[in-house]
């Protein structure tokens, strides 16, 4: 077994020239920056790794140099554009030359650094940490606080060194009205790898103290290489956003909003713009407690004025309607006194006539009495005259009457017109039957009388003759006679 | 004729009622019937004697009342 | 004489209204007639000067009670 | 004299309508009637007087309130 | 006196007008009315009396706050 | 004298306003009238006391406060 | 002094409040109207004075939070 033998320089040589040959052109990559580092002679010396969900720690990796002549160029352009700060943990687009030294192994040098992949990056992480907040039902809970009318106890949380906290304090404490603020600082890094923690610390010490502050207020000094990293991440926007006092904010940028900013109760841009709005709403409580005591004032005024104004008209009217009263009474009396003089005038004009009424009425009925008395008195002599005579008259028709009986009863008067009665022995006879033949009679006549004897009777019924008794009588007598 | 002059007018009218009747009924003779009518007139004649000076002295009584009531 | 002024006006109207309902009845013999129309005659004077007192007097006091008024 | 003078005035004038009255029912006898016309007619003047009387008081009282109207 | 002047204004009213209405119906006796007339001046100048004086005291009062108001 | 001091503002105001209804119909008596009339004359010058008095202690406090807040 | 001292801002500014509502709908009698302007004024001194003026024990509770830390 024929074996070749080569130096490690004359491999690493011939790995050089595989690759020079095999990669001759520039590459983009996409890595994540595990490590950075800048040359005092302004190299930039970066470990760049590839990260898997799956597995625990890399699974590649790589180191790469910025040339100083390049970083130069490629960091301003770079932070600028992303507002990131090129740093552990960025993920980047990279446009490297694969290099293989033989004495320092595998290096990219890195010519160029896409900021818009990086940027797109990082604006998914914040969108995936707002969806977490809100999926856990967080995100609006210290919004939803409510900010004392007054915040006067403050603790802010900053770095102590930072220029940013000093304005702010000064602004603070020197305000023009001369409220009084009491500031105590929890310090804690604002920026690099420890300032997530260093700021949840700060948040923990303070919530000891929940009850005796108004606010917390978290800011940052100014730079305008800002690295805001830490302020979109998870845990320290939850922590922000689940804290029971307000948070108010001042470590924005000028254009971006970071995830703590969202979840503060209040994001402001910088810590100065935070010392003014505190400041403001003091002085808004003191404007309000001044509008308060002049509405008070004007409330009370006016009320005062409108009883005064009350009091005057009851004393207005007061005085006519009682006036007025008086001489509705005034009126009515003096009414009652007229009624009474002509109700009682009235009264005695009526009893005059009733009087004169019954005077006459009894002149008139004395009058009456003494007319129909005469009337009377006439009548029956009248009366007295009518019967008297009325009585003699009836007498004497009555007389006459008898007198006319009498006369035709007369049996003279008869005899006279020459009827004549027939006696046998002594009696009148008026029936033919009676008497025989041979017997005697005697014959009264108007003068004198006739003796005679009965030759034959015939005839026994009066009724045979129509006619009377007379008749009968007479027939009679004829049939004597014969 | 004292005694007869003594009739009263009503007793005089009663005996020529109660003849009158007696006459009517039938119940006189013939004989009788002549002598009551004839006292039948004179009752009556006595009667109007009566009368006529009753009349006289009423009327006098009547005159003197309607000349009062004049 | 006495008796009679005393009678009342309406006992003598009364006593006259029976004189004359028995004159109209024919209850009177004539023989009283004559007594009984003297009779109503001499009531009838009696209320005729009792009537005629008392207007004099009523129209005496009617006089007296108009000239009060006056 | 007293005793007539205490009637009132509605007694007397009910006095009266009462004596009217039983004439127009012709229950007073003519002899009474002098008797009433004189009572009513003394009535009438208490009346009248009364009503004298009191009109006098009456205009006093009256006049008097018109005195302390003015 | 003291109990007529104990009689309220409008006691005194009430009863000037049942008077009133009396005497407008004609229900009082001639021999009442001089006595309720007197009477009724008597209320009315009580009445009116009362009137005089509240209304001088009223007077005082209304007064006396007119200058407390100017 | 104490008790009457007692009485609130809108308790006198009350009063007065009831009084007020009272005479406007004229449910009081003319007796009570004066006395009304003065109650309400003394409730005015309780309110009107009260309200002054009110009215200086607030314009004090007020100027205070004007200067406390300069 | 104490107790008067621990009200909150928003407890003065809440009972101010109430206050200037009762005031606003007339609520307030005008005896406590000065009373209710007193107290007004004297939260408004005391808002007032917390705004200004340091309060001892604030800095002493704070001077205590910092032994705390060390």
């Amino acid at each position: 077994m024929q074996q070749e033998k080569v130096t490690l320089r004359e491999l690493n040589l011939r790995i050089q020239q595989v690759i020079k040959t095999g990669l001759p052109e520039p590459v983009w990559v996409v890595a994540e920056i595990s490590e950075i580092k800048i040359h005092s002679a302004g190299h930039c010396y970066l470990e760049l790794v590839e990260k898997s969900e799956e597995e625990e720690g890399p699974v590649a990796r790589a180191r790469g140099i910025i040339w100083a002549f390049v970083f130069r160029m490629l960091k301003p352009y770079f932070e600028t554009t992303t507002r990131q700060v090129l740093r552990e943990g960025l993920k980047v687009l990279i446009k490297a030359t694969v290099e293989f030294h033989e004495l320092y192994g595998l290096s990219l040098n890195i010519t160029d650094i896409d900021p818009g992949y990086t940027m797109g990056d990082l604006a998914l992480r914040k969108a995936e940490t707002l969806r977490r907040l809100e999926q856990e039902g967080v995100i609006n809970m210290n919004r939803e606080l409510e900010l004392p009318p007054v915040p006067q106890r403050i603790a802010v949380i900053s770095s102590e060194q930072a220029a940013g906290l000093q304005d702010f304090l000064d602004q603070l404490h020197h305000n023009p009205r001369g409220y009084v603020f009491y500031t105590r600082i929890f310090p804690a890094l604002m920026q690099g790898r420890e300032a997530e923690n260093t700021i949840i610390h700060a948040f923990n010490r303070i919530f000891r103290y929940e009850e005796f502050f108004d606010v917390v207020i978290l800011i940052r000094g100014g730079g305008s290489q800002a690295d805001l990293a830490c302020f979109n991440n998870y845990r320290l926007a939850y922590h922000i956003a689940q804290f029971p006092l307000p948070v108010i904010t001042g470590i924005g940028h000028e254009k971006d909003e970071s995830v703590a900013d969202m979840v503060a109760h209040t994001a402001l841009k910088t810590p100065t713009a935070v010392a003014e709005f505190l400041v403001d709403r003091v002085s808004a409580f003191d404007e309000h407690l001044s509008r308060q005591a002049s509405l008070v004032s004007e409330g009370v005024m006016s009320i005062l004025q409108s009883e005064k104004q009350k009091i005057d008209r009851i004393t207005r009217i007061f005085s006519p309607l009682v006036m007025h009263v008086l001489n509705r009474r005034k009126h009515s009396l003096a009414r009652s006194v007229q009624t009474l003089q002509s109700a009682a005038r009235k009264l005695l004009t009526g009893k005059h006539h009733a009087l004169k009424d019954i005077r006459s009425r009894s002149a008139h009925q004395f009058r009456l009495l003494f007319r129909t008395e005469r009337e009377r008195a006439a009548k029956l002599t009248w009366q007295t005259v009518h019967s008297g005579r009325q009585f003699i008259r009836n007498a004497a028709m009555r007389l006459e009457i008898f007198e006319k009986t009498n006369r035709l009863t007369d049996p003279a008067r008869i005899l006279g017109k020459g009827f004549s009665i027939t006696y046998h022995e002594g009696r009148v006879v008026r029936d033919s039957q009676i008497l025989s033949e041979g017997q005697s009679i005697q014959t009264r006549l108007f003068r004198g009388t006739v003796s005679s004897r009965v030759e034959r009777t015939g005839g026994g019924e009066p009724g045979n003759t129509p006619g009377g008794d007379h008749q009968k009588d007479k027939t009679q007598h004829k049939n004597k006679t014969k | 004729m004292t005694a007869r002059k003594e009739i009263s007018y009503s007793e005089a009218i009663g005996e020529i009622e109660e003849i009158l009747t007696r006459i009517e009924n039938e119940e006189l003779d013939v004989d009788e019937l002549s002598l009551k009518v004839k006292r039948v007139a004179s009752l009556i004649r006595i009667c109007r004697d009566k009368l006529g000076k009753t009349e006289a002295e009423v009327d006098k009584i009547l005159k003197e009342m309607d000349e009062d009531t004049e």
